[in-house]
Formats: C-alpha cells, structure tokens, sequence
C-alpha cells in the first residue's frame, strides 16, 4: 500500500506542469476559470497545442500517434490540466470514434480519418441518441438502406453536442429490422456537408445550446464509410461507450469547483461574516470535500487496478454515481453561495469580449448556470438509474 | 380545525386557475421574458379586471381580502401556471407597505394599484445578502424633502414600475435595524437609474442606483427611522406568498412528471412501471405534501405575535427550500434529457422554483434564524 | 381555514387534561417518561382507569361502550395523553380486534368479547405474520381442517406482540388452498389456553422481548369461534390493518420525543457548551422540528377530512412514512446525544425497583433502546415499501 | 502508487480471515458479551499464538509491523468477524502509548502483550463527552511516587484488564492541553474500584475509579504533563483501526444483506428482483467503497505531519459514521423483522458498527473538526 506517487510518476507530473506552465494560454484558463463560454476556435487552439505535443490522443497507443500513456499517467494529465483550467479535450473524435476505428475500423479508414483527427481537421459528433429513446441506446430508429454503393440515411438523432461545430458525424443507424433490436445496428461515418442533413441546436434550462438535433433526409452515404460489419453496429457502440467511460469520476472538475466554491464563500458575506465561517454552510463545503477526499482514492484504487490490467465492473458505474453526485452538490452549493445574484441572467456577460458588465459578482452568473447544466451529469452518459442498475445486476446476479 | 376555503376563496381560486389556465402558456412566458415588458401585459389587465390584486389588500385599505390565506390562494395559482407578473412586489411589497405604515393621503394610491399600476420595492442592497436590516442607501433631509442616494439590486420589474417604496437609511450604521426608513420615489423621478435584465426562472428585475434622488417631505411613509417592523412584517407576507407559490409550482411539475411517467416508454414499458422511480416519486410525493402544509402553518400565522410569526416564516421558507430542490432536481432528473431543454415547461417551473431559495432567505439563512427565535 | 381548535374542541381538549391530571398515576407516567420497561400489571392498571371513565373505546360507537368520539377528538385525547406520558392503550383488542367483531362478529361473539376487552378480562394478541411472510400477509400458511364441529389449527405465527401476557389470539388461517392465495383465508379466535400453543419469545436487537412466536400444534378450536363466514377472512384482515391505522403518523410520540431529546441536549456538554448550542447538532434538531411541524399539519388535515368524511387514501401511507422517518430521525440525534454513554447496556436498570444504577446518566441506555427498537417503525404494519407502493400506485395508476 | 497489499499482509489477512471465520460464531459472541471475561479467552489465545498482537507494534518495539496498514488489515478482520476481543485497548492504546512514549524499562512490557497480556486504556471522564483534553482525574505527587484520584468511564474490557494507562492531571484545569501525564497503573493496586457491564455491540466495559491510588514514581509514561501529543496520536491510530473495523463489519453485513435479498422470497420472487431495493443496495455498496477509501486514506497518513494527520483522521472518521450509519439502518430496513432479531447475525454486527460512532468523536464532532483543522 502506498498513496504516494513514484518518483517517476512524480517526475512525469513535473512535466506536465511545466508544460501547462509554458503552453496553456492565459487567454483560455481565465476564460475555463470564469466560467466564461468557450468557442469553436478555443477548443481548436488547445487541440493544436497539444498535437504539437504529442499529447492529445491521451488515450491512443503510440502506432497511431498517441502518447501510449497507462491509467496513472492519464490520471496525472488529467488531474493537471483540470488544476490549470485548461479546456477540456472534445472528446468525440479523440476519445470515442479514434479507438473505435483503431479497434474495428479498416486501414483505410484508420489511415485517413486518426490524422485528421489530431490535426484538427476533422471535428466529429456524436449519433447515438434518440428521441424518445433516453437510457435505451438499442432501440435505434434511424434507417441506412443499401442502394448500389451507397446507404440512403433518413431518421433522427438528438442530444448531439458541440454539433454545431462538427463537418462529421458518427451514428448508429438500423440496417435491419430481423432479430433483437441489438442486432440490425450499423456504425456509419457521416459527412455532414452531405444533402439532407440539417442540425438545429436545443436550447437548455441554463439557455445555451450546446446541444443539437440531426435530421437525416434521404443522405447518400458511401458504403466504404461503414465500420466494420454491416449489423454489427451495436459491439463497437457498446466498445465505445467503455471508452467513454475514462475519466468517469471527474475528480478533477470536482476540485477545480471546489476551489471555486471556496473562493466565494470567502468573498460572499452573510451577517456580517464571511459565509466560509457560516458553520452550516461551512459544514456542507466539509462534507462534501470529505467525500471527495473518499473518492478520489476510490478513483485512484480503480486506476491503479486498470493499470495493473484489471478491467473495472461495477466500479465505473460506482465512480458515475458518486462523481456526478459530488459535482452536482458543490454546484448547488456554489449556486447557494452566490445568495440573491443567483437570479439576475445577463447570457451575454459570459461571451469573450462583448463588453457586457454582469450583474452582481463575476462569479454569480456562472454559479447558478454550472448549477441547471450540470444536472446532465446524472442524465447523460448512462443515466444514474441505469448505472444503479449495472451496479446491482453485478452484485446480486438476479 | 378546518382546512376548506371560504367560499369567496374557492370562486376566486377556481376562476383564477381557469383564466391562468387559457391565458398562459410556456411559450407566452419565454417570450415575456425576453420582451421589454418582462411580463404578460394583457395577463396582468386581465388580474386587474378579475380583482386579483384587489384579494391581497383588506376592506379598510380598499381590496377585498388581505389575510395570509388569500395571499396563499393567489400565489399558488401563479406558481401553478408559472406566471410573474409583478404581483409579489405591487400588492405584497410595496403595496402592502404602503397600506401598513402610509398616511391615509398615501393609501390613496391603493386604489390605483387594484387597479392596476405597477409598484415594485427597491430595498436589497449589493453586499446585503439576505439580511433584511442590511441598508446603506442614504435619505438626508433636505430643503425640499429628502435626498436619497444608494444602489438597490435585483428589484423585480424595475422596469416598468410607475414609482418604488425605497429603504434608506436616515439614521444608525448598515446592519441597525433602528434609522431605516421607507419613502415613496416615482420612478421617473431625476437621477433614478435602471439597469434592466432577464431573471433566471423568468420575468425581469433590475439595479437601481439612486444618485441626489430629490423627492418631497411627505414622501415619507410612516415615522423616520422606525421602519424595520414593517420590513419585517411585509418580508413575512412575501415569505408566504412565495412559499405559496412554490407549492402551486411543484403541483404542475408533479402533474407534468406523473404524465410523463405514465407516458414515456423505455425498454419496452412505461418508465412509470420502474420501481425505483415509483418509490422516488411516492418521496417527492411527500415532500410535496410538506411544503403544502408548511405554507398553510405560515399563512395561518401571519397575523400571530412577532416571535411565533417570524418562526414560522423560518421553519416554512426552511422545508420550501429543501422541497424545492427535491422536487425540481428529481423531475427534471425522472424527465432525463428532455426536462433539461428550454422548449419543455418544466424547464421553466423548476428554475423559478429553485429560484424561490434566493429570496428573502434560503434554506439555511432560515434554519439558523429558526434556531434563534426558538431559543428566545 | 382555520388552524385553531373551536370552542367545544378546546373544553374537550380541557376535560382531558383534568382527567389525566386526577387520574393517571405518577408512578406509570414517571415510568413511560424514563423510558421504564412497562409490564402486564401497568398496561392493566391504566386500562382500568380509563375503562372506569368510559375512554378506553376511544375509536369505538357509544352502542358497544365507546367513546362515539370524532376524528379530531380522537386526536385531541392521543395528544393529550402522550404529551402527559399516559401509557399506550395496548391495541389489539380494542383497536384492531374490536372494531372487526362489531363490523362481521355474530352478536353472539359482539356480546361476549366486546365486553371483556374493555373489562380487561382478555388480554388479545396478533396471530398475523408468518415467519417468511414479511409484508405479504396473504400468504397465510397456519392451516385450520375442519374436524366436526372443530378447526384444527397447526402452523406458526411470528411477531406477536405482548403475546407473551395474551390469554387470547386472532388468527389469519388458511382453510382453503383454491383459487388466489387470498382467498382461501378465515379469521379464527384462538383460546391460548388450549393445548398445543405455544409461546416463545423473540429476543430483539434491543436485548428486550416483547414478541413472540406462537405455534399451533393440533389446536382444537370451536367453529363458533370463526369470525364471520369461512374463506372471507382477508376481508376483514384488510379492515383491521385500515383500523390499526389510527394515529399512524405518530405526532404525539414524536413531540414527546423531540422534548426529550432537547431537553438531553440541554443537559450534554461539549467543548464546555451545551450541546443545544452546538451549531450542527442544533442545526439537525431544527430540521427535524420543521419537519415535525408540517407534518403536524398533514396529519390534521387528514384527520379533518376523516371527520369529515373522507376516507383516506394514499395519505395515511405518506404520514406513515414521514411519521417513522422522523421519529426514527428524533431516536438516532437522541443516541447522538448521550455521546460514549450509549454504550453501556445495563438494561436492569429500566426495571422498576431492580435497584440497579444506570451507568451515565439515567437518559443513556434508553436513549440507545429506543434508537435500536424502533428501527421497527418502518418495517411493522406494513413496511415503508409497501406504502411507497401503495402511494405510486394511487397517483400513478399504472 | 499501489493499493496492494505486502506479502507479509496478505498472509496475515488470510491466515487471520481463515481464523476468525472457523472460530467465532454469532452464538459465541453473545455467549462472551454476557460472561464475566466479556471477550472469548480461547479466541485472544489464538491471536496471540498467530502473532496478531505483534502486528500491531513495530520491530524496534518487539513486534513485526505497527504501521497504519498493519492495524487495516488486523482490525478489518476483527471487524469482518463481529469478534470483540482486547485488541484496541491493549495493543493500540494502552500498548501504543507505552511503546510511544515509554521508558526502555517500562516498554518490557510489551513482550508481555504480544505474548498476551491484557491491558486497558482509562482516559474518558464522566463529562468528557469526546474531549481528548478534558481530564479531571487528579495526579499529586507523594512520598512514595503519586496518588491518583477520578473516575473513568466506559473503559474497554476493564473488568480483565491486568494494568491501565491511566491518564491524570498534573497541573491545569480541565480542559488545558498541558498539564495531562499517562501513569501505568496494576488492576489490582489499592483504591483501584471497577464496575463492570456489558456494552451495546457486544464485549464489556466498566467504570474506573481511583480513591488514593498509590503508584511509585516510575509508574508515569513520557514527561510530566507533556502527555497530549501522545494521546492524539493514540486516538488517530485507534480511529483509524476503528475505521478499519467498521470497513469489515459493513464487509460481513453487506455480504448477509446480499444473500437475503437473493435467497429471500416474496410476492412469489427473490427480493433482490425488487428495483427499489436493488438501487438503495447500489447506494449501499457506493459508500461502503467510500469507506473503504476512508479508511485508507487515514492508514497511508498516520505518520504524516500532525495536521494532515488529523485532518484525516477527522475527515475518516465523519465519512464511517455517516456510511456506517446508513449502512446498518439500511441492512436492518431490507431483512425486515428477521433484522431486527438478536438470533440472527445482522443485530449484533449492525449494533456494532453503529457504536462505533460512539467513540473517539461521531461524525458531528468529527466534522467540525475537520473544518477547525482545514482552516489552521
């Protein structure tokens, strides 16, 4: 048993911060910091960076351009990048569709599409969802109909993130009606420039639309863009979402808003006394850092028994659950703690240079929209219910 | 013991339910949001007409109601339909100040707001937080009255409010509940500024800043620096109706959740036959009940002495802000990704819900002054 | 509405309290306010004197030597006595057996046993649950032949109540094995004293023993002792379990119970201040008090609606959840309070001159007692699942 | 980084495992609660032969471990088994504080206790509540060395302890830091009175008082009223074999809850097919993982600087008292009656874990603590 890091994991985080130190832009981690709303060529900006680097197929082995990192050593990029407030890696072409192809795709397709997606020169989104589908992923309605070399797509998808901004989109679509639903499911690469596909954004209860519908209307795609097997779709979907799964805890953002919970609870006053020393509200901040505390080793214990080659279970649905729950009360508390400029929604405040002042402390807009858009924690990526789910079928085998 | 509305409250209640009902829809509120108004103008001639306002004033101030369960009946079915119009800070606020503390040649603006002019309440302050004796603004008397001078945040309708009831300090340091005073300031008055903005949970409220505001002697409401007690007692009042509110809201986020529940198909049957999510709903369920009863203990206490009010507005605004929270994240949680999208309702009704915590006092703020008025 | 009791109910509520202050024993009050062990002797003596006044019916008609007291005097007369610390009126034959006889008992059986509960010449306990059951009463197994003008009774009931001081048991047996297994369930009155009964007692987490299993072996029982028409007893097993449902939140226990617990905190230091002042404990004892105070108002609003008329439906399953919820909440702060003396188990020393001195002080043990017992609360008459169940089903009818 | 366990432990977890499962049983525990050891001797000779005790002290003191995971992966055990034996008392604090601050002379004792001799630690004070400082009992130093006077309470397995380390007051009042000397004191010393009980959660206690207790001048451990340091230090190390303890309990408690759920029927199906149930024993399962996490942090940092230690240990010790808490109660909800029986296992193991909340600080104290100790 040892918590400590080795001195070469010690020396590798050194790395990374010095790195962080030298490259990340003040411009970006003031913008992360602030809460402030991060644009197409933010993101772009901090792809490019770490490409330069090496660093940022996190998760790729080295064949194909990525850092061939293990468990510990993406934790510890991780867990600096959160600390620096870096943006966040758009995870759809990395993270989802590079192992996907990296695993069942063809060379061709590994050939073309990976680089593409380092460079930036790609942006993918993501088809998988539904309307009316929710937590049921398998009930796939959108149709791909072979004709000659091509498949005609018509159908819908939803909940499309950051696919304002895409040129690709990954889907799940039905090739076949035979069978369980899991088993007329193809995996098909999309170009969204094609005719007939229109994305319209869905504005949520914090009012941005960072999400989109996908509609589909009778789109020609080639038949070279399938992955794998036609109908075998629903394997790779299923690869995919394990490897959604890095980085489930989210101990990092946990941190990072928790120091920023803190910070206002030292600025914001109450009766005369800095809320930080408020003892209820100084015992809820306790709480939930103690739980935190918790799982962060929790998380470590899961990494370190990845890195040993052991594949996480129940874990990962039990880090789900007790991350998004951590996450969610410190935004609760964040948004307690900004007290009557929880109401005021001055949108405009948060945009880079629209000159707009907010209302009331800088910090108060952000608080309370961190607050209505991370309810998705718990929704989305398999919501909590179906992770409890996981979590019971594996223990009580019934 | 008896837990039936009048009959005057039931017709009031019932026609009101139905008028907010036809009159109001999620698309109407998103618009009125967005719109300079910040409200339903047409909905709010509509109450004139009905006599709503008129419900929350008594017989001597010219309404034709006034006690707590009126209050209860009105806001509840404003949060059912999610509205805000500017009901709280004209008949409850302002209005209800006015008809406290003013001189009978004040009260006769009470005649105007039944029917129909908009009031609003200008009295928390930037560092103030929910701390009611919080007051910086300065009245200094001058020749030709007072000047007052100060910045007021978060009013609601700032913007389209004919005239404010304004705390300013004319004697004592920021947080004494002593040297408050009230006074009558028409928003058109010189050196009045707003700031207008769209709130969270719908409507519009805006920063005041009051710079040399000159406004006459008998602007004054009730004796200088002896305001406090009426603060208080109209913050109570304000405590019910929003407690009341929230009651109204979590009975359309249950009726809309319950729906869904029984509607919405996953894995092959309705998501309402998952008894996990059965079990949590019987909870919210509860929950639900609580905040009823807790707004009917305050409303019945309203008019109770000082210590045994002030423990109610505590205790009910406590479990309000606990039942809110629940109630909102768990159906919007049950609803999965469509309760979080704007275009649904009960995106609408869970922020304004929420948003209930952050006035006059959440959660907490009201479990320890609880805990100091019981101890008393 | 009108949260304040009229007039006529006020000079009730004052009778009582004359009554209680003239009539009720110190000795039983002092016992019931330290948390003594009561026994057959107490239960007995208090039965007496409130059976002398006309008040131990309390939910029954004037006809049958009730009280023909409404909803809320009932609940004025339950709040009065638990807040004068009168022993309970032990239910089985005056709220759950009575009521059954004078709904589907022969006159004959009405005639006969009525007047014994309230003379306390029977002493009744309950023959419902059976090992294995739990919640799911209708699978009755204890099996009653009928042999002439005799039933046979063998099987095994559990969690029998006080069972050890009954001359007398109702039974749920089974006496048909056809159709639903409801259907087939009769209601017998048992005679404890017939051969083949046996008692024994089930010693709790508590370390007390006050329910039992009862087995029957080759029980000879009259057939003029069944209970209204053969196969039809789970009619009347509903009935009972709708009647024993009176005074289901709990309110005045739980007051009790609250004065008890502040006035321990009143009492314990820590840090060199009372733990009342104790800003955590305070803020706990505070959450449950508002609690308490709405669901006071529930309850009355239920309880007007009964006297009223209206039958409850899913209310009665929300205050029995919310009722255990905080009194169970109330128990655990209340162990809190007693700090390290929670654990010295020196149950003695709730027996009425056993002359055996509590370790810490008197408060402690029955502190830790009540906590542990009344995990119960939740679990008996029809556990906090079940009524879970019960509300979904009301409101979601699916 | 690495959450294994050295060969050496792993060993000592399945010999001491494999031990504890074949030789203690529900019944025994009961049996050893109500006689007058209050522990099972045949038991405490069976760890003393594996070398149990000598785990829990360092070679330089005479045994082969005494680091944090070694008391993990000892009272875990003792934990998973529901057993109750002498181990806190002799080998962690009145041990642990001799071996911390005792004399070459004084520590030849603990040859003696990994060989099985059985001491007791005699600290808490009637109004101590969980105030480690607050000390009463009186030191004053005499002819022949010191005399002691006070009483102790709820001393672990008084009533067979050979010696106690006593604390007592050598200058100060109640509640200093300083002015606190440890004397080790025989049981069977003049003026040495014990009454002895059985405990909630099984095994017994008693109450130590001292009426002139004479002890020579040696009998004192570490400096003249410098004893606090080490009383810390003791109550971090016994938290964190607490905490361990009540990681196995939740183990043995979770394992039971789940064969019930799989082999108990109802409404014709298992129990465990009931998704309400399923996702609470989900939530269960989370934070006994929690706990476990808890329980390691506390171990990997009882030799780091005196505040990051504390801070653990309070942080530790919130977390158990709050996951242990809900995992007891919902162990006893889900059984039904049958939990809540004293014949079957669950009881005893669920009334233990739940005292433990009930030493060295609960989770309220803890807490506020942990916010005292982040803030210095």
């Amino acid at each position: 048993m040892d918590l400590t890091y080795t001195d070469e994991q010690k020396a590798f985080r050194d790395e990374v911060r010095a790195f962080l130190d030298e490259k990340l832009p003040k411009r970006l981690s003031d913008k992360v910091a602030g809460g402030k709303h991060l644009v197409k060529e933010d993101y772009e900006e901090w792809h490019a960076i770490l490409n330069e680097k090496g660093w940022l197929g996190v998760t790729w082995p080295e064949e194909f351009g990525g850092t061939g990192w293990d468990a510990v050593q993406r934790h510890i990029f991780e867990e600096e990048t959160t600390r620096a407030s870096a943006p966040r890696i758009v995870p759809f072409g990395v993270n989802m569709l590079g192992p996907v192809l990296m695993k069942f795709g063809s060379k061709e397709q590994q050939d073309h599409y990976l680089p593409r997606i380092l460079s930036g020169d790609d942006w993918w989104c993501q088809g998988y969802s539904e309307p009316g589908a929710g937590s049921d992923l398998a009930s796939v309605k959108t149709s791909a109909e072979r004709d000659g070399d091509h498949y005609i797509v018509n159908g819908q998808k939803t909940w499309t993130t950051l696919g304002q901004y895409a040129n690709k989109i990954f889907c799940l679509v039905r090739t076949s009606k035979e069978g369980k639903p899991q088993e007329g499911i193809s995996f098909l690469l999309i170009d969204m420039d094609t005719p007939g596909v229109e994305v319209r954004p869905i504005v949520l209860i914090d009012g941005e639309a960072e999400v989109n519908e996908v509609w589909f209307e009778n789109v020609k795609v080639p038949v070279e863009n399938l992955v794998g097997e036609e109908n075998k779709g629903w394997t790779y979907a299923k690869y995919l979402l394990t490897h959604e799964r890095t980085n489930i805890a989210g101990v990092g953002f946990a941190n990072a808003a928790l120091q920023n919970l803190k910070r206002i609870a030292g600025l914001e006053k109450s009766g005369g006394k800095a809320l930080i020393e408020n003892p209820f509200f100084a015992a809820k901040m306790a709480q939930v850092e103690i739980d935190l505390m918790a799982m962060a080793t929790t998380n470590l214990r899961t990494i370190a028994a990845a890195a040993a080659g052991n594949a996480p279970g129940a874990e990962s649905s039990m880090l789900k659950i007790k991350g998004t729950v951590i996450r969610q009360e410190i935004n609760a508390l964040t948004r307690q703690a900004v007290g009557p400029f929880a109401m005021p929604f001055v949108s405009e405040a948060l945009d880079e240079g629209a000159n707009v002042e907010p209302v009331g402390p800088d910090y108060a807009l952000p608080a309370t929209q961190s607050y209505f858009n991370n309810r998705k924690l718990s929704i989305y990526g398999g919501s909590n219910e179906v992770q409890r789910q996981i979590i019971s079928k594996a223990i009580l085998e019934l | 013991m008896n837990f039936e509305l009048t009959e005057e409250r039931q017709m009031l209640q019932d026609g009101l339910r139905r008028y907010l009902r036809e009159n109001v829809t999620p698309e109407a509120l998103n618009e009125a949001t967005d719109s300079e108004a910040g409200h339903i103008p047409a909905l709010w001639d509509g109450l004139t007409e009905m006599g709503v306002i008129g419900a929350l004033f008594t017989e001597d101030d010219g309404g034709f109601g006034g006690a707590g369960f009126d209050l209860s009946v009105v806001f509840e079915e404003m949060g059912r339909a999610g509205a805000f119009e500017p009901l709280l800070e004209t008949g409850v606020l302002a209005g209800g100040l006015i008809a406290d503390i003013g001189s009978d040649a004040q009260k006769a603006v009470i005649e105007e707001i039944v029917g129909g002019k908009i009031l609003s309440f200008a009295h928390t302050e930037p560092g103030a937080r929910y701390d009611l004796e919080h007051v910086t603004t300065e009245a200094k008397k001058s020749d030709a009255g007072w000047t007052l001078s100060g910045r007021k945040s978060v009013v609601g309708h700032a913007g389209i409010a004919e005239a404010f009831v304004v705390s300013a300090r004319t004697s004592g340091a920021a947080a004494d509940e002593d040297g408050i005073s009230l006074f009558l300031v028409p928003a058109s008055a010189d050196g009045v500024d707003i700031r207008d903005y769209a709130m969270n949970g719908g409507g519009r409220a805006g920063e005041v800043t009051l710079t040399d505001v000159s406004i006459p002697a008998d602007a004054i409401l009730g004796e200088e620096g002896q305001a406090y007690p009426a603060l208080e007692k109209a913050a109570a009042r304000a405590t019910a109706a929003l407690s009341s509110e929230a009651v109204g809201l979590m009975e359309t986020i249950r009726a809309l959740t319950v729906d869904y529940l029984q509607g919405r198909k996953q894995f092959g049957q309705p998501i309402g036959k998952f008894q996990a999510l059965q079990h949590r709903m019987a909870d919210v369920l509860i929950e639900i009940e609580q905040a009823r009863s807790a707004a009917i203990n305050l409303a019945g206490h309203l008019d109770a002495g000082r210590v045994e009010r002030e423990r109610h507005v505590s205790a009910t605004k406590n479990l309000i802000g606990r039942a809110g929270r629940l109630v909102a994240e768990e159906a919007i949680q049950m609803h999965g990704g469509i309760g979080m999208t704007q275009e649904y309702a009960l995106g609408h009704l869970a922020k304004r819900l929420t948003m209930i915590d952050h006035r006059f006092g959440d959660t907490d703020y009201h479990l320890e002054r609880f805990i100091r008025l019981s101890a008393a």
